[in-house]
C-alpha cells in the first residue's frame, strides 16, 4: 500500500510538472490526465476507492474531455501559444522561487504540528459517503445543484457565438 | 469750568479731524484750511481759558471707565496740572501758528483735506498724551502721535522714498513704544495700577531706591522716550522724517512728537528718582545725542536736515537736564525750543516755498535781501538756538540746564554741554551763511517768490520771533514746585561763573564760525575734500553711520529672513505626508498593471509572506 | 509499516498545490491557467481525502465530491470565457486582456 | 435532522431558490424583461417577508444556523438584492441582447449569499461561497461583447478560483488536524491551544476570504473587476458578496478559537493597517469612478477589519452598523453610475469627466452622488459618519491606537479623492461630449429606489437610533 | 427652543435661498440677508435681556439650555446651551454673516442660490459649534461646517492659475481640519470610555465628562487630541499650511467667514472644552502652547512681510494675531482671557474689514498681486482711508479694539510669563512692519497704472463704516463685552491656579 502511495505520488508530481511546463496544449492535457489518474491511485492506496473512482470518471473523464473538446474546437497549435519569452529565467525564476518558498513554509508547518494520525488504508465505502451526503448534507447537495445550474446558465450565456446585432461589437470597447 | 475747557481743547481738533476725514473730498482747499486751522485755534483758545481758570494743583476729570477687569481699571480720565497746561499751551499755541503758516505753505498742494485731518489728529493725540491721567491713555496718545507722524511724513506718498521715511519713523518709534509697553506691564504687575498719580505715590513705598525693579521700570520707560524723542540710538528716523512738508517738520520738532519723551520722563520723575543709575544714563544719552547730532548738523547740506539734527541736539540738552534731575529746566528748554525751532522751521519753509522746493544749501544763497521776513526769522531763531546771551529765550533755558548740570557735579555732562554750545554756534552760522549769503547756487535762488500774505505768512513768523526772544523766557511760569527739588535749587555758588562760561561758549562758537566760514572758507573746503577730513565729513554727513550699522545689523538680516521664509518652510515640512502619499500611490498603482498573472503573483506573495512568518514564529505562532 | 503518516499525504497535496500555483503565476495562456487551477483544486480535494481516511470519516470524501462539482462548474464557465477570449483576441494570451490598469 | 420545521428556518433561501427556478422556466417559456424583473423582485420581497417567520423557527437544518447574525445578514442581503434588481432593470433596459439571465444569475447568487450568512459548517460555507461567486462570473462577463466586461469576468474567475483553492486547502488542513468541519465541532476540538496546522489552515482560509473582501495584498483584482463589470454586477459584488463574506468571517472569529489566537490577531491588525492605507492611497489620483469606488471599498473593509481584530459584542454591533452604512452608501454611489450609464450598451460611463457639471444638468442626481460621497468620506449627518464613529469607538474602547491612528490617516487621505469627485460634480460643464442620465430617471423604478437609498443615508446619519437598536437586538446571539 | 431656532434658521434660510434662485437673481441675496439679520437680532435681543453675572451656587451657569435625547445607545443628547461667550460669538456670527452676504452682492454672479446655501450652512454650522454642549454634537457641527466651506472655496474661489489651485486650497483646508477633527473624535471617545469604565455610564455630556478621572499618560494624550484639532483651526504654526491658501483663493465672503468666525471656533473650543476637560494637563502643557503661540506671532509676521498676494498677507497676519490668543488662553489669567475674547472680536472686525477691502480692490483692478498695485491712494476715493484705519487696527493702534485685546493679553500674561510677553512684544513691532508694508505697497508709491477708479457705493461704504465704528466702539468702551464674558473667563482662569491653591491650602492644613 505504502509503496503504491509513494510511487503514484511521484507520478502525480512529475506529470503535474509536465502540465505546467508544457507548450503543447494537447500534451499538457494528457499530462494532466496522467496526473489525475495518479492521484486516483493515491486515493485507492489511501483506502478511498469511491473517491478514486470518481476522480477518474468525473475529473479525468468528464472535465478533461471538455478541455480536449475546446482545444480541438479552437484548433490550437503549439505555435499558437505566444510564450517565446518564458524560457528566460527572468520570467520563471521569481514565481518558481515563490512557489518553492510557499511549499517550504507549508512543509515546515506540517512538520511542526499534527496529531500523529496515520492512514492504515481502511476502506470507507460509497454507502457511508452517500449516507452522509443525503443525510445531514442534503442542503449542501441542493445548493451544489443550484451551483451547477448557475454554471450552466453562465456558460450558455457567455458561450454564445452569434451576436444579435453585429454592429454592437463596435460599440463596446471604445476607450 | 476748567474741566470743560480742557475737554473742549482736545475735542476741537478731534471734531476737525472727523469733519475733514468724512468730507470725502467735498470740502474745497479753503474750507479745509479753515476747518483745520480753526479747530486748532479754538483749541488754543480753550487752552487759554483753561490756563486762566486753573486754580493750581492737579485737577482731574474722569470721562468713563475704559476697561475694568479685576485690578485692571484704566479710565478715560484727564488730569490737569501746571505741567499739563504748559504742554497744552505749547501744543495748541505753537501748533496753531504752525497750522496757520501751513495755510500759506500748502496752497495749491493736492490733498489739503488729508493734510489738515492728519495735522488735527496730531494735535489731538498729543493733547491726549499730556492729558491722560493714566499710562494706558498716555500710551494711546503716544501711539496716535506715531501714526500721525507716519501719515504726515508720507504725505507726498507718490515718491516711495517718502513712504520709506514714514515707514522708518513709525517702526523705529514703535520699537521704543514696545519698551514703554513693557514698562507699563512691569509697573502694573508691581504696583497694580496705571494711574500716574498713584504710581508716583506707590512707587517709593514699594520699591527700594536703586532696586532692580525700579531700575528696570525706569529703563523701559526710558526706552520709549528715546524712540519718540529721537535720542541715540533710536534717532535715525528723525532726519529722514524731513520728507514731509515743512510745517509737519515744525509740528513734529517743536510742538509735538519729539517732546513727548521729555514730557514722559518729567511726568514720571518719581520713578526715575528711584533709579539713580538710569537717571545718569538719561543724562549720558542726552549728552551723547547732543554731541553726535551737533557734529552731524555741521556736515549737512539740506537746510531741513541741519535743523533736524539741531533738534536732536537740543533734545539732548533736555535729556541732560532730566538726567541731572532738573526736570523744570528740561521743560523750560522744551518750551523755548518749541518757539525758536518752530520759527526756524517755518522760516525754512518760507525759503523753500519761495525757492520752488529747493532746500539744498549749495543751491541757495544770497537770499537775505529778497526774503527779509524769512531772513529775520532765521536770525532771531538762530540766535535763540545759539543761546545768544541775554536777548534770547534759548540763553535762559540752556543756561539753566548747564547750571543744573554743574550743580549736580556732573562735570562731564557740563563740558559736553558747553562744547555743544560751541558747535551749535558753528552749524547755525554755517546754515544762515549758506542759505542767505554768498552767491545764489541756482536759478530758483536767484528769482525767489517771497511770501506776501500777512496773516498766514508774516504773522506766525513774527509772533514766534517775538517769543524766541527773552520774552519767551519771561512768560514761562516755572514749574519748580511740581517737581522734586533740582540740584541747582539748594546752592547758588558758581552760578555766575557758569553764566560767563555759557556766554563765552556761545560767543566763542559764533566767533569761531565767523572766522572759519568767512575768513578760511577755502582752507575748510580743502580739508573737507581729501584725506582724513573727507572721511570725517562723510562720517558726520551720515551722522556717524548709525543708519549703515542698523542696516547691517537689523534690516538686512530681517530682509534675508523674510526672503528665506517666504515659501513657508514649516508648511513644506507639513506637506511631507502628501509627498509620501504620492510616492506610495505611484508605487501601488504600478502594481495594478492589469495582468492576471502578476495579480496572482502578488496574492501568492502575500500568502507566502504570512505563512513564512507563521512558520518562523516561535512555536508556529501558537 | 503501519500506514502512511497523514503528513505525507498532506505534503503531496502541498506539492501539487504549489505546482498549480506556479503554473498560475507562470503561464500566459488561459488554457494552462485553467489547468493549473484544476491542479490546485485537485490538490485541495486530495487533502480532504487524506483527512477523511486518516479520521476514517465519510465527511472528507463528501467534501471531495463537492470540490469535484465545483471543479467541473469552474471548468465549464472558464472554458466558455476562454472561447470568448479567443474569439475576441484570436489568442489565449491573458496578458492581452489587460486593458484595465492603473 | 432535516425536518420540515427546520426548513422553515431557511424559508428565505428556499423562496429565493424557487424564484430562480420559476425565472428559469419563464425564460424557457417566454422572455419578457419587465415580468422577469417583477417576478425576481417579488420573490425577494416574499423572502424578505418570510424572514420574521424564519427567525421564529425552533430549529434549523443541519450544517446551518439561523441566529441573529444570520437574520441580520439575510435581511441585508435581500434588501441589497432588491435595490440591485431595481437598478438592473433600469440598466438592462438599454442592453441589447438577452437580459433575463441576469436575474436568474442574481437569484442564484442571492441563494448563495443567504446560505453563506447562515452557514454553520465548512461545507456549507464553501459551497455557498461558490454559489455566490459562480453566478458573479457570469454577471461580470454579462456584456461579454464589451472587452472590459469579458476581461473582468476572466480575471475574477481565475483569481477567485485560486482563492477558493487556498480556502479549500486551509479547510482541509483544519479538517486534517481536528477531524471536524462543523464550527461547533471546531470550537470543541480546538479548545486547547492552537497548533501550527490549524493556524496554517486558518491563514490559508483568511487568504481565500480576504481575496473576496479585497484585503491588501489580495486586492489587486478589485479595481479592474469593478471597472469592467456591468454596473449592476459591480453593485452586487460590492454589496451582497462582500457583506456575506464578511459576516461569515466574523462568525468564524466569534465561534472558532483558532481564529482568536494572538498571532492571528496581530496578522489581522497588520492586514487592517495596510488595507486602510493601501486602499486610500491607491485611489488618490484615480480618474475612473468605478475603479475609485473599488479602491474605496478596499479601504472601507480595512476599517471594518478593526471589528475582526477586536472581537466581542461591540464588534458584532459595529460590523452590523458599519455594514448597513456602507451598503446604503455604496448602493447610492453605484446607483448614480448606473443611472448615467444606463442608456448605452457600451462601456459604462465611469470616467470622472462624464460627471463634470452634473449638478447643473441633473441636480438631484448630483445631490444623491454628493450625499453618498460625503457618506463614504464619513462626514457627519450622513450614514457613513455613524459607521466611522462606531469603528473608531470600537478601536478606542479596546485601546488599539495603531488602528485608530491609521483610520484617521486613511480618512484624511480618503478625503482627497472623495472631495475631488464631489467638486467635479459642481464644476462648470465642459464643452466636450458627455453622457447623461435619461431625462425622467427620477420617475423610474430604479431612480426612485436610488432616491430612497439616498434619503436613507441622511436618515441614518441624522437619526441612527432605530438602526442601532435593530442591530443591537440581533447581535446578542452567537 | 430659541437655541434650536438659532441653529435651524440659517439652515432653513439656506435651503430657501437655494430654491429662490428660480424667482430672481436677487431673491437669494435678500433671503440670506434677512436670515442673517434675523439671527443677529435674536442674539442681540438675548444679549439685552440676559443676565450675565457670575452664577451663584446651585444656579446654572447657562443662560439658556435645551436638551433632548438623540442616540440613547451611547448616551448622546442634543444638548444646547448658551452663556455670555457663546452669545457674543453667535452675535458675531450673525453680524459677519450679514456682512458676508453683503460683500458678495456684486462679486458672486454665478449660481447665486447655491452660493448662499453654502454660505448659510457654514454659518448654521458655526452657530451650532458655539451652542453645542454634547461633545458628539459639538464634533458633528465642527465637521459639518467644513463641507459648505469647501464648496465655497472650490467653486467660487478666485481662479488664480487655471482652475486647480483653488480646489487644492479647499482640499487642503478640508483635509487638515477633518483629520485633526478625527483626532479630537478619538480623544472624545477615549474620554467617554474612560468615563464609562469609571462610572458604568455612557455619556457624551459636557457636565458628566468634566470631572472624569483619566489615568495620567492617557489624559495628556487626550488633551493633545483636543488641542491639535483646535490648533489646526486656530491656526497654530506647524498646522497653519491650509490658511494662506484657503484665504487667498476663497471668495471675499469665504475669507470673511474664515478669518472672522471659523478661526474663533478654535479659540472657543479651547476655552469651552480643552481647558475645562483637562485642566491639569493643560496647565502642564501651557509653556509649550505659549511657545507655539510665540512662534506663530513671529513666524506669521515674518511670512506676512514676504507675500505678494494681498490676501495671503492678511492671512498670515491672522496667524500672528491668533498667536496672541493662544498665549492668552494658556496664561491662566482672567485679564488675558478676557483680552483674548476682545481680540477675537477685534480681529474678526479688522480682518473682515481688510478682506472686504481687498475684495473691493479686486473688483476694481482685478488683481490681488501687490506688485501691480501702488499709488492707489490718488486713484480710488475713500477706500485707502478705510484701509489705513483697518491697517492701524491690525497693528494694534490704540483706540481700536485690537489694542485693547492685545494689551489686556499682555498685561494679563506678564506676571505669569514675562519672557513670553517680552518676545510677544516683538510681534507688535513686526505687526507695524507688515501692516504698513501693505499700505506702502498698495496705496503709496508711484502709480502703477493711471486713471481714476470707482469709489465705494453706499453698500460698500456702509459696511466699512459699520466695521470701523464697531472697532473703535469696542476699543473705547469694551466693558459691555467684558461684563458679558466675565462669568466665563473667571472660572477658566481659576482652572490653572486652582491646583496650586489647593496645594497651598493643603500645606497650611498640614
Amino acid at each position: 500500500m505504502e509503496l503504491a502511495f509513494y510511487l503514484s505520488s511521484l507520478v502525480a508530481v512529475l506529470a503535474t510538472v509536465g502540465v505546467i511546463t508544457g507548450t503543447n496544449p494537447v500534451h499538457a492535457i494528457v499530462y494532466l490526465i496522467v496526473s489525475l489518474i495518479a492521484v486516483a491511485l493515491v486515493f485507492f492506496a489511501l483506502g478511498a476507492p469511491f473517491a478514486g473512482a470518481l476522480e477518474i470518471i468525473v475529473y479525468a473523464g468528464a472535465i478533461m474531455v471538455l478541455f480536449v473538446f475546446v482545444v480541438m474546437m479552437l484548433n490550437l497549435h503549439p505555435d499558437a501559444e505566444r510564450e517565446q519569452t518564458w524560457t528566460h529565467p527572468r520570467y520563471w525564476l521569481g514565481p518558481s522561487v515563490l512557489a518553492l518558498v510557499l511549499l517550504a513554509a507549508l512543509v515546515a508547518l506540517l512538520g511542526q504540528g499534527g496529531v500523529g494520525e496515520t492512514i492504515d488504508g481502511e476502506l470507507l465505502t460509497a454507502k457511508a459517503v452517500g449516507m452522509t451526503l443525503f443525510g445531514p448534507w442534503l442542503m449542501v447537495v441542493e445548493l451544489s445543484a443550484i451551483l451547477l445550474l448557475a454554471a450552466l446558465v453562465t456558460a450558455s450565456h457567455v458561450g454564445r457565438r452569434s451576436n444579435p446585432l453585429r454592429n454592437n461589437e463596435n460599440r463596446g470597447g471604445t476607450p | 469750568m476748567m474741566a470743560m475747557a480742557v475737554i473742549l481743547s482736545f475735542l476741537f481738533p478731534l471734531v476737525g479731524t472727523l469733519i475733514l476725514a468724512f468730507s470725502a473730498g467735498r470740502l474745497g482747499p479753503r474750507a479745509s484750511a479753515t476747518v483745520g486751522v480753526g479747530s486748532v485755534g479754538l483749541a488754543a483758545l480753550a487752552t487759554l481759558w483753561a490756563v486762566l481758570t486753573h486754580t493750581g494743583g492737579s485737577q482731574g476729570v474722569t470721562l468713563w471707565n475704559w476697561i475694568s477687569v479685576g485690578d485692571f481699571q484704566p479710565t478715560i480720565g484727564l488730569a490737569v496740572d501746571g505741567l499739563t497746561l504748559v504742554m497744552m499751551s505749547v501744543i495748541t499755541g505753537v501748533g496753531f501758528l504752525i497750522h496757520l503758516f501751513a495755510a500759506w505753505y500748502m496752497t495749491g498742494e493736492a490733498g489739503i483735506t488729508r493734510f489738515y485731518a492728519w495735522m488735527n489728529l496730531f494735535v489731538f493725540s498729543m493733547l491726549l498724551l499730556v492729558l491722560g491721567d493714566n499710562l494706558l491713555l498716555l500710551f494711546l496718545g503716544w501711539e496716535g502721535v506715531g501714526l500721525c507722524s507716519y501719515g504726515l511724513i508720507g504725505y507726498y506718498y507718490q515718491n516711495s522714498a517718502n513712504g520709506q521715511a514714514a515707514f522708518k519713523a513709525f517702526v523705529v518709534t514703535r520699537i521704543g513704544d514696545v519698551f514703554l509697553a513693557l514698562g507699563l506691564f512691569l509697573i502694573f504687575m508691581e504696583l497694580g495700577t496705571l494711574d500716574i498719580a498713584t504710581i508716583l505715590a506707590r512707587a517709593p513705598e514699594l520699591w527700594e531706591p536703586g532696586s532692580t525693579t525700579a531700575n528696570l521700570a525706569a529703563l523701559l520707560v526710558l526706552g520709549g522716550a528715546l524712540g519718540k524723542s529721537a535720542q541715540v540710538p533710536l534717532h535715525t528716523w528723525l532726519p529722514d522724517a524731513m520728507a514731509g512738508p515743512t510745517p509737519v517738520s515744525a509740528l513734529i520738532h517743536a510742538a509735538t512728537m519729539v517732546t513727548a519723551g521729555v514730557y514722559l520722563i518729567a511726568r514720571l520723575n518719581g520713578l526715575f528718582l528711584l533709579a539713580p543709575d538710569v537717571m545718569l544714563l538719561v543724562g549720558v544719552i542726552g549728552a551723547a545725542s547732543l554731541l553726535l547730532a551737533a557734529f552731524a548738523a555741521l556736515a549737512q547740506t539740506d537746510i531741513k536736515r541741519v535743523l533736524a539734527y539741531s533738534t536732536m541736539s537740543q533734545i539732548g540738552y533736555m535729556f541732560l537736564a532730566l538726567g541731572v534731575g532738573a526736570f523744570d529746566a528740561a521743560i523750560f528748554h522744551l518750551v523755548t525750543h518749541a518757539f525758536f525751532k518752530a520759527l526756524l522751521f517755518l522760516s525754512a519753509g518760507a525759503v523753500i516755498i519761495s525757492c520752488h522746493h529747493e532746500q539744498d544749501m549749495g543751491k541757495l544763497g544770497g537770499l537775505w535781501r529778497k526774503l527779509p521776513v524769512a531772513y529775520g526769522g532765521f536770525i532771531v531763531g538762530g540766535a535763540a538756538l545759539v543761546a545768544l546771551p541775554l536777548v534770547t529765550a534759548g540763553f535762559f533755558s540752556k543756561d539753566e540746564i548747564l547750571w543744573q548740570a554743574m550743580a549736580a557735579d556732573q562735570t562731564g555732562l557740563l563740558i559736553v554741554g558747553l562744547l555743544g554750545a560751541v558747535l551749535t554756534g558753528l552749524y547755525t552760522v554755517r546754515l544762515i551763511l549758506g542759505t542767505f549769503h554768498g552767491e545764489p547756487g541756482s536759478d530758483h535762488a536767484r528769482h525767489p517768490e517771497p511770501g506776501t500774505n500777512v496773516f498766514t505768512h508774516h504773522l506766525p513768523l513774527v509772533v514766534l520771533a517775538v517769543l524766541s526772544t527773552f520774552i519767551g523766557a519771561w512768560i514761562y511760569p516755572g514749574l519748580g514746585e511740581l517737581f522734586p527739588q533740582a540740584p541747582g535749587e539748594t546752592t547758588d555758588s558758581g552760578h555766575t561763573l557758569l553764566q560767563v562760561l555759557a556766554m563765552g561758549a556761545a560767543i566763542a562758537g559764533l566767533a569761531l564760525a565767523g572766522w572759519l566760514f568767512l575768513m578760511r572758507r577755502q582752507w575748510l573746503d580743502d580739508i573737507a575734500r581729501k584725506g582724513a577730513g573727507a572721511r570725517l565729513w562723510t562720517l558726520w554727513h551720515h551722522a556717524w553711520g548709525f543708519d549703515a550699522l542698523f542696516d547691517r545689523v537689523l534690516v538686512r538680516p530681517w530682509q534675508w529672513s523674510v526672503r528665506m521664509l517666504r515659501f513657508d518652510f514649516i508648511n513644506m515640512i507639513m506637506n511631507l505626508p502628501a509627498v509620501v502619499a504620492r510616492v506610495f500611490n505611484a508605487g501601488l498603482v504600478r502594481a495594478q498593471n492589469g495582468r492576471t498573472r502578476s495579480y496572482a503573483l502578488v496574492m501568492v506573495f502575500g500568502a507566502t509572506l504570512i505563512l513564512v512568518a507563521l512558520a518562523l514564529a516561535p512555536g508556529g505562532g501558537a | 509499516m503501519n500506514g502512511i503518516p497523514m503528513e505525507h499525504g498532506l505534503i503531496l497535496a502541498s506539492i501539487l498545490f504549489s505546482l498549480g500555483l506556479a503554473g498560475l503565476m507562470l503561464r500566459r495562456s488561459m488554457l494552462f491557467v485553467l489547468m493549473s487551477l484544476e491542479v490546485m483544486l485537485n490538490s485541495a480535494a486530495l487533502a480532504f481525502v487524506v483527512g477523511a481516511t486518516a479520521w476514517n470519516q465519510p465527511d472528507g470524501q463528501a467534501m471531495f465530491l463537492l470540490v469535484i462539482t465545483l471543479a467541473a462548474a469552474e471548468a465549464s464557465v472558464g472554458l466558455a470565457l476562454m472561447i470568448q477570449l479567443y474569439q475576441r483576441f484570436r489568442s489565449l494570451d491573458l496578458d492581452v486582456a489587460s486593458r484595465m490598469r492603473g | 435532522m432535516l425536518t420540515l420545521e427546520s426548513l422553515i428556518a431557511i424559508l428565505p433561501l428556499i423562496i429565493v431558490a424557487t424564484t430562480a427556478v420559476v425565472v428559469m422556466l419563464g425564460i424557457a417559456w417566454q422572455r419578457h424583461h419587465a415580468v422577469t424583473a417583477l417576478v425576481t423582485a417579488g420573490g425577494l420581497v416574499l423572502a424578505l417577508l418570510s424572514v420574521p417567520v424564519a427567525s421564529g423557527a425552533l430549529s434549523s437544518p443541519p450544517l446551518m444556523t439561523m441566529d441573529g447574525l444570520a437574520i441580520m445578514g439575510s435581511v441585508l442581503v435581500l434588501l441589497c438584492a432588491l435595490v440591485t434588481v431595481a437598478l438592473s432593470h433600469h440598466y438592462l433596459t438599454g442592453y441589447i441582447g438577452p437580459r433575463e439571465e441576469f436575474y436568474l444569475l442574481l437569484l442564484c447568487a442571492v441563494t448563495g449569499a443567504l446560505g453563506l450568512v447562515a452557514s454553520d459548517h465548512l461545507a456549507t460555507l464553501f459551497i455557498s461561497l461558490e454559489l455566490l461567486s459562480m453566478p458573479l462570473y457570469g454577471m461580470l462577463a454579462y456584456s461579454f461583447r464589451a472587452e472590459r466586461s469579458l476581461e473582468a469576468g476572466i480575471k475574477y474567475l481565475v483569481l477567485s478560483a485560486a482563492a477558493t483553492a487556498f480556502l479549500l486547502f486551509g479547510m482541509a488542513l483544519i479538517y486534517a488536524r481536528t477531524g471536524r468541519m462543523d464550527l461547533a465541532g471546531l470550537a470543541a476540538g480546538l479548545a486547547a491551544t492552537p497548533d501550527p496546522w490549524t493556524l496554517a489552515g486558518a491563514v490559508l482560509m483568511v487568504v481565500g476570504l480576504g481575496f473576496k473582501l479585497s484585503i491588501v495584498p489580495f486586492h489587486l483584482w478589485t479595481p479592474d473587476v469593478y471597472q469592467g463589470g456591468p454596473a449592476p454586477a459591480t453593485i452586487f459584488l460590492a454589496t451582497v458578496s462582500k457583506l456575506a463574506v464578511f459576516l461569515v468571517l466574523l462568525r468564524l472569529i466569534m465561534v472558532a478559537p483558532i481564529f482568536d489566537s494572538e498571532w492571528l490577531r496581530s496578522l489581522f491588525t497588520m492586514l487592517a493597517l495596510i488595507t486602510m492605507l493601501g486602499g486610500n492611497l491607491l485611489a488618490l489620483f484615480q480618474p475612473n469612478l468605478k475603479r475609485l469606488l473599488g479602491y474605496s471599498s478596499i479601504a472601507h473593509f480595512g476599517y471594518l477589519l478593526v471589528a475582526i481584530v477586536v472581537g466581542g459584542q461591540l464588534a458584532v454591533e459595529t460590523t452590523g452598523v458599519y455594514l448597513i452604512t456602507y451598503l446604503v452608501t455604496t448602493l447610492a454611489a453605484f446607483g448614480v453610475v448606473t443611472m448615467v450609464s444606463s442608456p448605452f450598451g457600451g462601456e459604462d460611463a465611469a470616467g470622472l469627466h462624464h460627471y463634470r457639471g452634473l449638478f447643473w444638468r441633473r441636480p438631484w442626481l448630483a445631490a444623491v452622488m454628493t450625499v453618498s460621497f460625503l457618506s463614504l468620506a464619513g462626514i457627519p449627518l450622513t450614514a457613513g459618519f455613524i459607521g466611522k464613529f462606531y469603528v473608531i469607538a470600537l478601536g478606542v474602547s479596546d485601546a488599539r491606537w495603531w488602528l485608530v491612528g491609521s483610520i484617521v490617516a486613511g480618512s484624511a487621505i480618503g478625503l482627497f479623492y472623495y472631495l475631488r469627485v464631489m467638486v467635479t460634480l459642481y464644476m462648470p460643464e465642459p464643452g466636450m461630449r458627455r453622457r447623461d442620465a435619461v431625462h425622467d430617471w427620477g420617475s423610474r423604478v430604479g431612480g426612485l429606489t436610488l432616491m430612497v437609498v439616498a434619503v436613507l443615508i441622511l436618515v441614518i446619519g441624522v437619526y441612527p437610533g432605530p438602526v442601532i437598536d435593530w442591530v443591537v437586538g440581533l447581535s446578542g446571539v452567537s | 427652543m430659541i437655541l434650536v431656532w438659532l441653529i435651524l434658521i440659517p439652515f432653513l434660510g439656506g435651503l430657501l435661498s437655494w430654491q429662490a434662485e428660480r424667482w430672481s437673481e436677487h431673491a437669494p441675496r435678500w433671503i440670506a440677508l434677512g436670515t442673517m439679520l434675523f439671527v443677529l437680532v435674536i442674539s442681540i435681543f438675548l444679549w439685552l435681556t440676559g443676565d450675565f453675572s457670575l452664577p451663584v451656587d446651585g444656579n446654572s451657569q447657562w443662560l439658556l439650555e435645551w436638551r433632548a435625547p438623540w442616540i440613547p445607545r451611547f448616551g448622546i443628547e442634543i444638548h444646547l446651551a448658551l452663556d455670555g461667550l457663546s452669545l457674543i460669538l453667535v452675535a458675531l456670527t450673525g453680524f459677519l454673516g450679514t456682512l458676508a452676504v453683503l460683500c458678495s452682492w456684486r462679486e458672486i454672479v454665478q449660481r447665486v442660490g447655491f452660493f448662499h446655501l453654502n454660505l448659510l450652512f457654514i454659518l448654521g454650522g458655526v452657530v451650532g459649534v458655539f451652542l453645542a454642549l454634547d461633545l458628539f454634537l459639538f464634533f458633528l457641527f465642527w465637521e459639518m461646517m467644513l463641507v459648505p466651506m469647501y464648496f465655497l472655496i472650490a467653486l467660487w474661489g478666485h481662479s488664480g492659475s487655471p482652475g486647480q489651485t483653488r480646489i487644492r486650497a479647499a482640499t487642503r483646508f478640508f483635509i487638515y481640519t477633518q483629520a485633526s477633527g478625527l483626532l479630537m473624535l478619538v480623544a472624545i471617545l477615549a474620554l467617554v470610555f474612560v468615563h464609562f469604565s469609571n462610572t458604568g455610564e455612557l455619556s457624551f455630556s459636557y457636565d458628566a465628562l468634566r470631572g472624569t478621572d483619566v489615568p495620567e499618560p492617557l489624559a495628556f494624550w487626550l488633551m493633545l487630541g483636543f488641542f491639535v484639532a483646535f490648533a489646526v483651526k486656530l491656526p497654530v504654526v506647524p498646522f497653519h499650511g491650509w490658511l494662506p491658501d484657503a484665504h487667498a483663493q476663497a471668495p471675499t465672503a469665504g475669507s470673511v467667514d474664515l478669518a472672522g468666525i471659523l478661526l474663533k471656533t478654535a479659540a472657543y473650543g479651547i476655552i469651552r472644552f480643552a481647558l475645562p476637560l483637562f485642566p491639569e494637563q493643560s496647565e502642564a502643557f501651557a509653556p509649550v502652547a505659549m511657545t507655539l503661540g510665540l512662534v506663530g506671532i513671529i513666524y506669521g509676521a515674518v511670512l506676512a512681510c514676504g507675500q505678494q498676494d494681498i490676501k495671503r498677507l492678511i492671512a498670515y497676519t491672522s496667524i500672528s494675531h491668533m498667536g496672541f490668543v493662544l498665549i492668552a488662553l494658556y496664561s491662566g489669567s482672567e485679564l488675558a482671557i478676557q483680552g483674548a475674547i476682545i481680540l477675537m472680536v477685534a480681529h474678526a472686525f479688522s480682518s473682515a474689514g481688510l478682506f472686504i477691502l481687498s475684495g473691493q480692490l479686486y473688483e476694481r483692478i482685478h488683481s490681488r498681486d501687490m506688485r501691480v498695485m501702488g499709488g492707489l491712494w490718488s486713484r480710488i476715493p475713500v477706500l485707502p482711508g478705510f484701509t489705513l484705519c483697518f491697517v492701524a487696527a491690525s497693528l494694534g493702534m490704540p483706540i481700536t479694539a485690537n489694542f485693547v485685546g492685545e494689551f489686556m493679553i499682555l498685561f494679563g500674561t506678564f506676571p505669569g510669563a514675562p519672557v513670553v510677553v517680552v518676545i510677544a512684544s516683538v510681534g507688535l513691532v513686526l505687526a507695524a512692519i507688515y501692516s504698513l508694508l501693505l499700505m506702502q505697497r498698495v496705496h503709496y508709491g508711484p502709480e502703477y497704472r493711471t486713471g481714476p477708479l470707482k469709489g465705494p457705493d453706499a453698500r460698500e461704504y456702509g459696511m466699512m463704516l459699520t466695521l470701523l465704528a464697531l472697532t473703535i466702539a469696542v476699543g473705547l468702551y469694551p466693558q459691555p463685552l467684558l461684563d458679558t464674558t466675565a462669568a466665563v473667563s473667571a472660572p477658566i482662569a481659576e482652572l490653572f491656579t486652582g491646583g496650586a491653591d489647593l496645594a497651598a491650602r493643603a500645606g497650611e492644613v498640614n
